[in-house]
């Protein structure tokens, strides 16, 4: 804590050019057990960009979540532009000019676009009128601040970083004069950062005040102007960004000092151990999404898959791992073939020996109203050692929990709590110790530090590295370049459902990678992908 | 004190169960005598509900509907001093009266009437579910019009598949309306509470309706061609009065034509749709079916019926 | 088959129609806000009885109509009180009112008409009867079209009128209006609702009122419209059927007509096929004929419908954390 | 400021109930009280009858019994996510056990019981997996498929008991089992039990409510049933068949349900009547969510309702003024207070206990937040 709160009758009241925008005072807030925000203090300066970092569960949402009225101080004081506020529901805060773009996307998944624009801020109980106008408003702003988005699309089809140009401009025309953006680069591409780190320039140069959630100590440096550290649920401090650098946050954050570098030896590949043969996958709605796609991977390496989100990847590691069955091609396990019939293939590829850490862990990865115990043996939960015959030999598997627990320090170090109640990166070692601690031939990664926090982060490219190390072959998905580059050993790139180019990560700066990804320059050397059948 | 249990369709059913109550009216009008009476809700309160009444020294009790066969043998047995009586099924027990009821006279009787007041050719008959006792209503009632004329044409039609169909008088009203459009111009109802939807039907069309247990010629005057008539009531308070003459007698009664169980109704509702040569014929009928000349079939005796 | 009797099958059906497209749409505004609805059989039974005690007792339809609607939504507020404030479970909600239905229209109905629940028999004035619409007597001499004026569109009662229009009126409401937008947006989000500073209750409790007044439409169609009195669950199963009906029809209002009218031409064309003959196998047993409209509904949504998707948020209660 | 505290688990899981019973009662009394009865009187008839004896007690326990049966059929699907509303339609065509319990009539009561047992949860198994197989395998949704087949089961039964097998005179029903070959009642080796029906079919209902929980929480096969309860798109990525689990969870949700032909068809009426299910598949649904879907739940909820039923009866006959339907009314209401609007009481018992407990934590921000001690109860109240 770095100042005691000021009395709130010292303050000037009425001073509406005050020069911060927001100020927040002496907020705590608890859900049951857990004190989220304790006593923080926060001031932002009108058109600055504002950061704030800390590790998972620090309690930065939350207190974003207080400031857009979502939901209520335990107890605090909230001003804006210098008037003291008591903000009781987000209608309040977008009165106020508050806007926010949340961690979770709050669209409707099957609105469109310019619905999801208009909803709560209709100019009438006739839609007509308001479509028509935030159709043309859209217009505008997608001129003035670079913020294309097709009106007409329906959320649930569109890329990520297009739900989120959605989000940022529903604020935006509700007239928000600061602009709260948790997380906004979690689920973003390199490309799709830069543009979105444009926009936020320019909305600073209009004079908005933006507040910037991130885990990515870069983009940090890179667009903010002063930055604040949380932990643990407490304000720990705040800095002018030209005056630190990422050692001292990340070690401000976590508390001792963090390895941002991966360090790792050369690899070491063996036989073959996963073969991919024409492989056609189609999405729900019947889409070819992969489009004929050839590759192995060689026990002892790391294969990283770059690409736009929305490149076929997802459907790539879906059919690759079982979850749905291609409409052509081969899976090969350690020489085996592996048949789809049925629903269940992702039983089949885990008993050949693949282990497979899922894009989102949230959707598919656990189930969170299960007990931690629970989700360390789903998809292995017929495995012999959980129990002989037909029942489940629950002390045996709670035991392991236990074990792994201990392994991959699993905070809170309890196998009885329910799982929703692990934060993002202890969710996502959950899995990983899951899926890494058992004997295995192939293991699939997708997206593995998504909203991770840089501690959790480092911990998980290590143990990644580690069991490459051990000989086992790895296949990894994710939309950080950075990530990709670091730990592959060699890089394939998906555009538009084809691996167009296979580059080594030596000379793979995000230049060359960021053109291929975007299908612009032909493969130097010939890809063994095949066109759609 | 006599007491009188409903059978699981209620007190108000519209049909036997209410007519049962009425006979029990009837009883304590006429003697000034009180009586119990008690609806059960599930099947397995029937033992009990007999047992209750009996151990209060309840006599007689008078239970209405074939469902009670098997609870009133085994609590006759328990209890030999206290008289029962059950209508619509036997039950052989020294202390206890069955009495069953010959629908099929009956309803012969208002189908003759049906097939003599048809100007089109057709005519309907509706009743709740497949079920022999209500199929005997059907079957009687076809006999009574291929009597008078071979060539009428008899829609037959259900309204559902179990005794839930008895208040459902929407569908009997459609099921109503289907007939006329199909050319009945008199429909028989027997469906309880539901069938006074059809009868609406034939009324609101200006046609003809029967109606069944009670007389229910009151419910459309001018539209009602004639009520087939059942005397549960009568049943009931026979043995309610019986009891009290000390007269009570056990074994089967047959509540027939002739012992007027079961009649054609004829009330100031229905004269001016009666015609005397009906009338001449009706009871021309009457006295062939009572004498055994005519013999009309009764459906449950071989779960089968002649005509169609 | 005529065509006189195609068209009279044809009006059959629309009848059998209404009351499951009235509690089909009543149930589409309370799913569609998210909260499943399988209560439509009780507030059904519950204004059904309402409308025909009032009328009995007043002599006047539109007060029935009245007694049926505040009945209906009273209990929709019960229903919204369990699932939306005490954030209950909304299907036993829902088997709670059908009960509830069953019982009271049954005790009172005794209570106030001594005819076991069964209420006096109200004759045409006293009800909906069917309406004349203009030029019937001149369209009586045009071939085909004017028969089918005169046979199928003209001749309902006010409420089969008022049935068929709430489909363009709901699908215009849902797709065209900001209480649509909202009310869509509710049940597959309702933290996005929140979030963009609407209250979700509030809403529900909007949808849920909705969902109580056709319902009591519904109820008022069974007892005095089609029917002429009440009579202890008269309902039979109509509001389950209804709700089957929603689901078939993915949540959709146009949908939702073509399934109920699909389910009122199979249950009258089941009438018409009774003792139906066939040759080699003779009779057809009658239940193997009343059973089939749920048989073809069974065949057809396993063959032609695809999966229902319902709103994401359907059957949880929003809970807002403070 | 109302930070939600998790109150001890007996509040939640006794004192919360009671409670909720006890306004039950309340308002139902205000219903006596409304037609001129004493509710006092009629709430001492109700528990008289229900608990007060041991005839009333048997009376409870064999209703009871259909309850546990039906209710844990509803539960068990609701686990894997699928709401089984067809149990009634199960339990229907389950009864045609009797039919094949008549063929083992004169060989002794156990080979009919086995018989009947095998066949009911056999007919109740293919009832249910039929709309099991097509939601898993064709899409169509269980909640209409499920309601079709009740519809389809009363037509189906209606032709079994009337041209099939259909005792000639009688009316729509089958023969009527031998006494040999009858299933023993237990008054027949406990008199306390006096004339009531409760059978040895009680010891199944023990053995499947025991039987439901340990699958479900101590199986395999319970553990995948319950992932595709809960996330579905996790069930796909653990590699569990959606397909083979919806259908072996419907089949087995159906065989329990066709239990009830054991005990009220065999056990109890001894024939097969049209209809005899009667409604307990439909009260079957309100058991089961009452009961949380849990066994233990569902044991509770089956007692009560078997206890209203039966007082129900004895209320109605003690005092003729309340009639059966008056009767339903007040299962209604406990079905509400009880079921849905069972989470009433918690906002005005969380304020309670935190005024009761203050929280010990130091008090180091000058703001005392309000944070709360971490309760006994931590996994709530179960799901
Ligand atoms: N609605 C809630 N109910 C209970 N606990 C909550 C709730 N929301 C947040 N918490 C808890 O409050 C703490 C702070 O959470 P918060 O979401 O603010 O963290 P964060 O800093 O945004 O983390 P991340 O980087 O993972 O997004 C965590 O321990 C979290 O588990
Ligand atoms: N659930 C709600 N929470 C907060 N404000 C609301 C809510 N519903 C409506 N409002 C606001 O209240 C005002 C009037 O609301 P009203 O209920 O009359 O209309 P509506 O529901 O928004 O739309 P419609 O007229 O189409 O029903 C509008 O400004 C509307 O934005
Ligand atoms: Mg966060
Ligand atoms: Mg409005």
């Amino acid at each position: 804590m770095a100042n005691s709160p000021p009395a709130n009758d010292q303050r000037p009241s009425g001073a509406a050019d005050s020069e911060y925008a927001v100020e927040l005072v002496g907020i705590n807030k608890s859900f049951g057990a857990v004190h989220a925000n304790k006593n923080i203090d926060l001031k932002v300066k009108r058109g600055t960009v504002h950061g704030i970092v800390g590790e998972n569960g620090a309690g930065k949402s939350t207190l974003m979540s207080i400031l857009y009225g979502f939901y209520t101080a335990d107890s605090g004081d909230i001003f804006v532009n210098g008037e003291k506020v008591s903000i009781t529901d987000s209608r309040h805060a977008l009165r106020l000019g508050i806007g926010m773009v949340h961690q979770h996307f709050m669209l409707v998944e099957n609105f469109t676009v310019l619905e999801n624009i208009i909803l709560g801020a209709e100019d009438s109980a006739l839609l007509t009128p308001s479509l028509a106008r935030a159709r043309a408003e859209l217009a505008t702003l997608a001129k003035d601040y670079s913020l294309e988005v097709d009106p007409d699309a329906v959320v649930e089809e569109v890329s990520v970083g297009h739900q989120q140009r959605v989000e940022i401009l529903k604020a935006l025309y509700r007239g928000a004069e600061v602009l709260v953006l948790d997380e906004p680069t979690g689920v973003l591409t390199p490309a799709e950062a830069d543009h979105l780190f444009r926009i936020l320039e320019q909305l600073r140069e209009q004079g908005k005040t933006i507040i910037f959630i991130t885990h990515k100590l870069r983009e940090i440096m890179a667009i903010t102007d002063s930055v604040s550290v949380m932990r643990q649920g407490e304000m720990v401090r705040t800095l002018a960004t030209a005056d630190t650098d990422p050692a001292e946050l990340a070690e401000l954050m976590v508390g001792r000092r963090v390895l941002l570098q991966v360090k790792k030896g050369a690899a070491n590949p063996g036989e073959t151990r996963l073969e991919v043969r024409d492989l056609v996958v189609k999405d729900e709605m019947g889409v070819v999404r992969v489009k004929g796609v050839n590759f192995e991977v060689k026990a002892g390496e790391i294969v990283g898959i770059a690409g736009v989100a929305g490149n076929g990847q997802s459907e790539l590691l879906e059919a690759v791992s079982g979850m749905t069955a291609p409409v052509l091609g081969d899976v090969i396990v350690s020489g085996k073939r592996v048949s789809f019939h049925g629903d269940d293939g992702a039983g089949r590829l885990r008993k050949a020996g693949m282990a497979h850490v899922p894009e989102d862990r949230q959707r598919m990865g656990l189930v969170t109203s299960y007990e931690e115990w629970e989700n360390s043996i789903l998809g292995y939960e017929s495995d012999k050692r959980y129990g002989a015959g037909l029942s489940l030999d629950i002390p045996a598997a709670r035991n392991e929990a236990r074990r792994r627990i201990e392994k991959f320090d699993i905070r809170p170090a309890d196998c009885r709590l329910k799982t929703a109640k692990f934060s993002g990166g202890n969710q996502q070692k959950i899995v990983l110790a899951r899926e890494m601690d058992r004997e295995l031939e192939v293991l699939i990664v997708g997206q593995p530090t998504r909203g991770v926090d840089i501690g959790a982060i480092e911990f998980i490219h290590s143990q990644i590295i580690a069991m490459r190390d051990a000989g086992k072959a790895i296949l990894l998905v994710s939309v950080e370049l950075d990530e990709i580059r670091s730990l592959s050993d060699r890089i394939l790139v998906m555009f538009d459902g084809n691996l167009i180019a296979e580059v080594d990560p030596a000379d793979a700066d995000e230049r060359t990678l960021g053109l291929y990804m975007a299908g612009v320059e032909e493969p130097a050397t010939e890809s063994d992908a095949v066109a759609a059948p | 004190e006599p007491a009188l249990i409903y059978d699981a369709a209620g007190k108000f059913d519209k049909s036997f169960n209410e007519m049962a109550f009425g006979g029990a009216e009837m009883y304590k009008a006429e003697t000034g005598n009180d009586y119990s009476d008690l609806e059960i809700s599930e099947d397995s309160q029937r033992e009990q509900a007999l047992r209750r009444f009996a151990s209060r020294g309840a006599n007689p009790i008078v239970v209405p509907g074939f469902t009670w066969a098997e609870p009133v043998a085994v609590v006759a047995a328990e209890f030999p001093d206290t008289n029962f009586a059950i209508i619509d099924a036997v039950v052989d027990a020294p202390n206890v009266r069955s009495v069953l009821f010959s629908e099929q006279e009956g309803t012969f009787l208002v189908g003759a009437l049906a097939a003599m007041k048809t100007e089109t050719g057709t005519v309907g008959f509706i009743t709740a579910f497949d079920f022999p006792l209500l199929q005997a209503f059907g079957c009687g009632y076809v006999q009574g019009v291929k009597q008078i004329n071979a060539d009428v044409n008899v829609l037959q039609n259900f309204i559902g598949t179990g005794f839930d169909a008895f208040s459902d008088p929407n569908t009997a009203n459609e099921i109503g309306i289907s007939q006329l459009e199909r050319g009945a111009d008199v429909i028989f109802a027997a469906a309880g509470g539901a069938g006074e939807g059809a009868l609406r039907a034939a009324a609101e069309a200006g046609k003809f309706g029967i109606g069944v247990d009670s007389n229910q010629n009151y419910l459309f005057p001018g539209n009602m061609l004639t009520s087939m008539v059942k005397r549960v009531d009568v049943a009931v308070a026979n043995a309610f009065t019986d009891q009290l003459n000390g007269e009570f007698t056990a074994g089967t009664q047959i509540m027939n034509l002739e012992s007027g169980g079961v009649s054609a109704a004829m009330d100031e509702f229905n004269e001016a749709l009666i015609t005397d040569e009906m009338r001449a014929t009706l009871e021309d009928l009457t006295a062939r079916i009572i004498s055994g000349e005519i013999k009309v079939h009764d459906y449950r005796s071989d779960n089968s019926c002649p005509v169609s | 088959m005529s065509y006189t009797a195609i068209l009279f099958l044809l009006d059959s059906s629309v009848r059998l129609a209404v009351p499951l497209l009235l509690a089909g749409l009543a149930g589409l505004y309370s799913e569609r806000a998210g909260v499943v609805d399988i209560g439509l059989e009780g507030k059904m039974l519950g204004a059904a009885f309402a409308a025909a005690a009032a009328a009995a007792v007043t002599g006047s339809a539109w007060i029935g109509l009245l007694a049926a609607i505040g009945v209906s939504t009273a209990m929709s507020m019960i229903h919204a009180l369990a699932s939306i404030n005490m954030r209950g479970n909304q299907i036993i909600s829902g088997v709670a009112l059908n009960f509830l239905a069953l019982g009271t229209t049954i005790v009172l109905g005794d209570a106030w008409f001594k005819r076991g629940g069964i209420t006096p028999t109200l004759s045409l004035d006293q009800r909906f009867g069917p309406i004349e619409l203009p030029f019937v007597a001149e369209a009586a001499n045009v071939p085909i079209i004017g028969e089918l004026y005169v046979q199928l569109i003209s001749g309902h009662n006010i409420l089969v009128y008022v049935a068929f229009l709430a489909v363009p009126v709901t699908a215009w409401v849902l797709f065209k209006t900001r209480f649509g937008l909202r009310l869509r947006a509710c049940g597959e989000n309702p933290t996005a609702l929140d979030t963009a500073g609407i209250s979700v209750y509030f809403l529900r409790y909007k949808a849920l009122v909705v969902t109580g007044v056709l319902c009591g439409l519904a109820g008022a169609y069974l007892s005095i419209g089609q029917g002429a009195n009440f009579t202890d669950n008269m309902t039979a199963g109509r509001g389950f059927i209804a709700l089957a009906a929603l689901i078939f029809a993915k949540w959709r209002p146009w949908g939702l007509l073509n399934t109920c009218l699909l389910f009122g031409f199979l249950a009258s064309l089941q009438i018409r096929l009774q003792g139906l003959e066939l040759p080699g196998i003779g009779q057809v047993p009658v239940q193997a004929i009343q059973a089939l409209p749920y048989i073809l509904t069974v065949v057809l949504l396993a063959g032609l419908v695809g999966r229902a998707i319902p709103p994401k948020a359907i059957g949880q209660p929003y809970i807002k954390e403070r | 400021m109302s930070a939600r505290t998790e109150l001890p688990r007996w509040v939640t899981l006794a004192l919360m109930p009671a409670l909720n019973v006890a306004l039950a009662f309340v308002i139902g009394g205000l219903v006596v009280l409304a037609i001129g009865e004493s509710p006092l009187e009629a709430i001492q008839i109700l528990m008289f009858g229900a608990f007060g004896y041991g005839e009333g007690w048997g009376f409870t326990l064999h209703f009871a019994t259909n309850f546990v049966f039906t209710g844990l059929a509803v539960a068990l699907a609701y686990q894997a996510g699928l709401f089984n509303i067809g149990v009634e339609g199960q339990a229907y065509v389950a009864g045609l056990a009797l039919v094949a319990g008549l063929a083992v009539d004169q060989i002794h009561w156990s080979v009919v019981l086995i018989t009947t047992t095998l066949v009911a949860m056999a007919l109740g198994a293919i009832w249910a997996a039929i709309p099991g197989y097509l939601q898993a395998k064709r899409g169509s949704h269980i909640v209409i498929t499920t309601i079709m087949f009740n519809f389809i089961a009363a037509a189906f039964m209606s032709y079994m008991l009337t041209q099939v097998f259909s005792r000639p005179g009688a009316n729509s029903e089958t023969e009527t089992l031998d006494a040999i070959g009858r299933l023993p009642l237990l008054r027949e080796f406990m008199p306390f039990f006096g004339r009531s029906p409760v059978n040895i079919t009680i010891f199944l209902a023990i053995a499947a409510l025991i039987g439901v929980y340990y699958l479900i929480w101590h199986t395999k096969l319970g553990f995948k049933i319950r992932v595709l309860g809960q996330n579905p798109n996790a069930a796909r990525y653990a590699g569990i068949s959606a397909v083979s689990i919806i259908i072996i969870t419907m089949a087995l949700s159906g065989a329990l349900a066709g239990m009830v032909a054991v005990n009220e068809a065999v056990g109890v009426q001894k024939r097969l009547i049209i209809g005899y299910v009667g409604g307990y598949g439909f009260v079957g649904i309100a058991v089961a969510f009452m009961g949380r879907s849990h066994p233990v739940g569902v044991l509770l909820a089956a007692l009560l309702f078997g206890a209203l039923f039966q007082g129900g009866q004895e209320l109605n006959f003690e005092m003729p003024s309340v009639s059966s339907d008056l009767v339903v009314i007040i299962q209604a209401l406990v079905i509400l207070f009880t079921g849905a609007m069972s989470e009433m009481f918690r906002p005005a018992l969380e304020r309670l206990f935190i005024r009761a407990k203050p929280p010990p934590e130091k008090a180091v921000a000058p703001a005392p937040p309000a944070n709360q001690p971490k309760s006994s109860g931590e996994q709530g109240s179960g799901q």
